[in-house]
């Protein structure tokens, strides 16, 4: 106990286990939009100013700054805008890499959500193919975003560039 | 002080303040505010040229929870822009020294949070430094009771006096309808509720509530076409304190003090009993006594009338609080504020506060009448 | 529509030579080492540097395992993944003989007799159990 | 009113994957003290603190600036708090160069960090929050697709993003402070995995931990200087929001109007000639073609043509990231005030190994969120 000062030797590092339960609130339009998958249905919110159309729904156009109070359905099918090759595995989602990670406009919709593509070889995939979704099977859908199970090719002809380089 | 641009406060926009709004996000709560606030000036978007935010990535549960703020601000096109991880108030406090540039003349100061998301004991216990205090398990109602129990026993307060100051609130926050809590409680009833943490019990302790809000800030030649009667900002400013809880005197609030001081001298008013009313970012009666005390008011006087509004024990959430004492004293001298209006207020001091036990503090001094010539 | 998560999370904060050094007297030693530093006195826990002016800090000085409650506050329903004890016990901040700042940490017995003023000791984990954490004192005990 | 502003003190840490021998105090307090020390000021003399980082849940802090008054000398002063995504280093120089501007205070202490190995930076800024789309792939699957719709727009060739890379490592070597110091070659690139086609390993930013100081003062403060101090000429933070339909994600908007505004501010007409050197915030090596362009440096789609002809090395007519920049470094709360507190080394012309000759004027610029955030500067030699 005649120690003049502590260990040379500090201890080098002190874990700390974050521990935070959250209880989040979907908020009506996107529970309105997740339900609506359970139907093979996919939903938008329509600009009561300009009438462009947002997927996933939000409650107002930040373009327009006018609400946006009325829902739509697009189509599950759309454009390819534009995409990337992903080779390393991402934490939480167990798939087969590469794969093809999409920004996808579906026809109806103004603004481009991210999709996953498969039944594609990853080189084949191209900016302006058209793909379309795969739904989980009748009596499986729960009204989440795994509804939508990826997007696949249709096989139509691809869009040309001009239609949606600038809606990426 | 030099002569500065004459600012004031012209348009104030909140949510009632509810427990849990279980229909919209955080930021989806924002935009109505956002939309109301405009509407009361009678501006465009376009007409404003500065916005910031003030939200917290814990108490949104996700990392960026304020780049959504941005669909619902409106910020289309581009804006100047800043996002602060801190109070409302202190957000309208940059965004007054933005506007002292005079690069801009006029600014919008959002806040939101979705305080039933999170737990805020938990969430504010990260808050504490790493290595020592957070594994302790402190969070901010037990800094607050730690606070407590230090400031009575230098002080000699009792538990009936606490229940008093409690009550105080309770009644005058029966008839603000922004409030979550509307209910007046008695001294008796309050000394009679369970422990939080004792010594603070849960009447002492505001219950959790959230809200998004909007202040919308102008400088003198805009600001009289924006608003009837703006409410011109005389003197500002905020301190922080060290954190370390047994390192300071929590039974005293030294940057409040400070803060005040120079808030003051800034409006040339000689001392906080010149103002008619005041607004105070408490969370306990512990702190608002501290508080008191720190701006040199005595507690038992009954000028300045303290929080007309209920104060925090009537509605606290967490990241607007601040930003709701500034849109008070707005209301107090635009004649805004009805039933619970202080007759004749000319000038207010609005308070705001973050961190465990007012770390950080920031006062304002806000008059009917500009400062600078 | 909701949804209950935990945002759960195992971080890894190093410490540096202060703190690292002050926790291993703790852990090895089972002494509390504070700091004299410029217009703070004897700080414990130490940070390295003066909280009041910024200015890096000075030389170790070893305080008592004894000290006096300066703050307490006494939990009666503690919280789990948070609080140290799933049983009531009370936060407090002692002021160690021969510091000049208080240590925060917790009384978990008679709690009744608790009060700013009390005496309290610091109660040692098992030299197994220590792993260099300001937990390594399990709790103060008061003193009669 | 507006009054002038410069720099009078760059302060910077050694920055690492891993700084296991400092704290989170210690690490901050390096870049601190050095700033001080460069800008011969103490504590005292300091009126606020502006401080910046990213998001808290890299570290696991909640508002990580209030355990940290004490280390930054800030007992008693204002203290600010700004978070601005990616963006935020730059954001918060700016906010403090606000500050003196305003006429308010006359000396401001602007920190910026990140201590990226005390958590998961990967975990951090991309968890599956409920009712959102799982995030298919991180920061760089977000950004991934808008270089390739930058490549397809313009014919950017193949070799652009490797030559980018290479030549940041390059750059990096001259810096004593970078966390990536070894040069890699071209070849070396191209030989790289493909994270996020087009996204090569070898073009991305690692993760590191560090943090930069700044002081920004008052015309009087910089003439009284022991040392030649970066005059800020202009600056600006824009934002804009997301779901805009049409919203250039190649080559935002929000960028465009900042830079017009920064220039405007500085009195720059023809930045290609009128900037001698930029620091820009490039965490994927193919967005420095990209930024080129959003930063009136050159037309739409010549971006890479400036790559390719080699006039952004070091040495020739503009350089880029002489520090080796975000490619070579990179605690993110940090990049966007290391972009700006380089550029204000390169304007004081003590950037040492990696000075750039001649240089008048210098562009700091970071960006953040979905490419939302901007925030830049031109700081020069004269008033």
């Amino acid at each position: 106990m005649n120690e003049t000062e502590p260990p040379k030797d500090p201890v080098r590092y002190i874990d700390s286990n974050v521990y935070l339960p959250y209880h989040y609130v979907a908020g009506d339009y996107r529970a309105k939009y997740l339900r609506a998958l359970k139907d093979k249905k996919i939903l938008g919110s329509k600009c009561s100013k300009t009438g462009k159309v947002f997927v996933m729904p939000i409650v107002n156009s930040p373009e327009s700054f006018a609400p946006c109070d009325e829902f739509v359905e697009v189509a599950d099918r759309g454009i390819v805008t534009t995409f990337c090759i992903v080779n390393i595995p991402v934490i939480g989602r167990s798939l087969e890499i590469p794969y093809v990670a999409a920004s996808v406009a579906l026809d109806g919709a103004d603004i481009s959500i991210f999709a996953l593509i498969q039944e594609i070889k990853a080189e084949d995939a191209r900016m302006g193919m058209r793909v379309e979704a795969v739904w989980k099977p009748d009596g499986e859908r729960q009204g989440d975003h795994e509804d939508i199970l990826h997007f696949r090719p249709t096989g139509e002809p691809d869009a040309p560039m001009e239609s949606f380089i600038h809606r990426l | 002080m030099s002569t500065l641009r004459n600012v004031a406060f012209v348009g104030f926009a909140q949510l009632p303040v509810v427990a849990r709004d279980e229909h919209r996000m955080a930021t989806e709560m924002l935009y109505p505010v956002v939309v109301d606030a405009l509407r009361q000036v009678g501006a465009s978007r376009d007409d404003i040229d500065y916005q910031v935010s003030a939200s917290t990535d814990y108490m949104d549960g996700r990392p960026f929870g304020f780049v959504a703020a941005l669909d619902v601000m409106g910020s289309w096109p581009a804006r100047q822009d800043l996002h602060l991880e801190m109070d409302g108030s202190f957000a309208a406090y940059y965004a007054w020294v933005k506007i002292q540039t005079g690069e801009v003349d006029t600014a919008i100061v959002c806040t939101h949070g979705k305080t039933s998301e999170g737990e805020p004991e938990r969430v504010f216990n990260l808050q504490l430094e790493p290595y020592y205090h957070a594994p302790i398990g402190i969070g901010p109602t037990a800094s607050a009771a730690l606070q407590a129990s230090a400031y009575m026993a230098r002080t000699g307060t009792t538990d009936a006096d606490l229940a008093a100051r409690a009550a105080r609130n309770r009644a005058a926050g029966v008839g603000n309808s922004d409030n979550q809590v509307r209910d007046a409680a008695s001294a008796q009833q309050l000394q009679g509720s369970p422990w939080a943490i004792e010594p603070l019990r849960s009447g002492y302790v505001p219950p959790i509530g959230e809200t998004a809000t909007c202040l919308v800030m102008a400088a003198e030649g805009k600001a009289e076409k924006l608003c009837d009667r703006p409410v011109w900002i005389q003197g500002v400013d905020h301190r922080a304190e060290l954190q370390t809880l047994g390192s300071r005197d929590l039974t005293r609030s030294a940057g409040t003090a400070l803060a005040a001081k120079k808030a003051l001298a800034m409006a040339n008013v000689g001392s906080a009993r010149d103002v008619d009313l005041v607004e105070l970012l408490s969370v306990t009666p512990v702190e608002e006594l501290i508080l008191l005390d720190a701006l040199g008011l005595d507690a038992a006087a009954s000028t300045p009338v303290v929080n007309p509004s209920g104060g925090p024990l009537c509605a606290h959430p967490i990241m607007s609080t601040g930003s709701i004492r500034l849109g008070e004293a707005f209301r107090q001298l635009s004649g805004r504020a009805g039933d619970r209006g202080v007759a004749g207020a000319k000038r207010a001091i609005a308070h705001g506060a973050q961190g465990h036990c007012l770390q950080q503090n920031i006062v304002w001094v806000l008059g009917t009448e500009k400062r600078w010539a | 529509m909701f949804q209950d998560v935990v945002m759960e999370f195992p971080y890894k904060h190093s410490t540096g030579t202060t703190i690292g050094r002050f926790l291993a007297g703790l852990k090895e030693q089972k002494r509390i080492w504070g700091q004299r530093v410029p217009k703070q006195g004897v700080v414990v826990p130490p940070l390295g540097y003066s909280e009041i002016d910024g200015s890096e800090g000075g030389e170790w000085v070893a305080v008592e395992n004894t000290g006096t409650v300066t703050a307490c506050a006494r939990v009666h329903t503690p919280i789990d993944h948070l609080h140290p004890s799933p049983t009531p016990f009370a936060f407090v901040l002692v002021k160690l003989d021969g510091a000049d700042t208080a240590l925060a940490h917790v009384v978990t017995d008679g709690l009744d007799r608790l009060r700013v003023g009390s005496r309290v000791v610091a109660d040692w984990r098992s030299d197994e159990e220590r792993v260099g954490s300001i937990r390594d004192i399990a709790c103060f005990r008061l003193v009669d | 009113m507006k009054r002038p502003t410069a720099v009078v003190g760059v302060g910077q840490t050694q920055h690492a994957a891993r700084r296991a021998d400092l704290s989170i105090p210690g690490l901050i307090r390096e870049a601190v003290d050095r700033a001080l020390l460069d800008a011969g000021l103490g504590h005292d003399d300091i009126d606020a603190i502006v401080i910046g980082k990213a998001p808290d849940m890299l570290e696991g802090i909640a508002q990580p600036e209030q355990f940290l008054v004490g280390a930054l000398g800030g007992h008693m002063k204002p203290v600010i708090r700004v978070h601005t995504a990616g963006s935020v280093g730059a954001s918060t120089a700016i906010a403090a160069m606000t500050h003196v501007a305003s006429g308010l205070y006359d000396r401001i202490l602007t920190v910026a960090f990140e201590k990226q190995s005390e958590g998961n930076a990967m975990w951090a800024l991309s968890p599956n929050m409920p009712f959102t789309p799982p995030l298919v792939a991180g920061a760089g699957g977000f950004f991934a697709p808008y270089c390739r719709a930058y490549i397809q727009k313009t014919g950017c060739p193949p070799h652009i993003g490797p030559v980018t890379a290479a030549n940041a490592r390059a750059n990096g070597a001259r810096n004593p402070y970078a966390h990536l110091r070894e040069p890699m070659s071209v070849e070396d690139v191209m030989n790289s995995p493909v994270l996020w086609d087009p996204i090569r390993y070898g073009e991305t930013c690692p993760s590191s931990d560090g943090a930069i100081a700044l002081v920004i003062a008052n015309e009087e403060t910089a003439k009284k200087g022991p040392r030649k101090p970066a005059w800020i000429k202009g600056a600006a933070s824009y934002a804009e929001a997301m779901w805009v339909p049409g919203r250039d994600q190649v080559s935002p908007s929000a960028g465009k109007i900042c830079a017009k505004h920064v220039y405007e501010q500085a009195g720059i007409q023809d930045p290609w000639n009128d900037i001698q050197t930029a620091e820009i915030y490039v965490p994927f090596a193919w967005f420095e073609a990209m930024w080129l362009e959003n930063l009136g440096f050159c037309d739409e789609g010549e971006g890479w043509k400036i790559i390719d002809r080699g006039e952004q090395k070091f040495g020739a007519h503009l350089p880029i990231n002489p520090s080796g920049g975000v490619l070579c470094s990179n605690p993110i709360g940090a990049s966007g005030m290391l972009r700006l507190g380089e550029a204000a080394l390169q304007v004081m012309g003590r950037a040492g190994e990696h000075q750039v000759d001649g240089v008048r004027n210098a562009l700091g610029h970071a960006y953040g969120g979905g490419a939302q955030y901007f925030a830049m500067w031109v700081v020069g030699t004269e008033l």
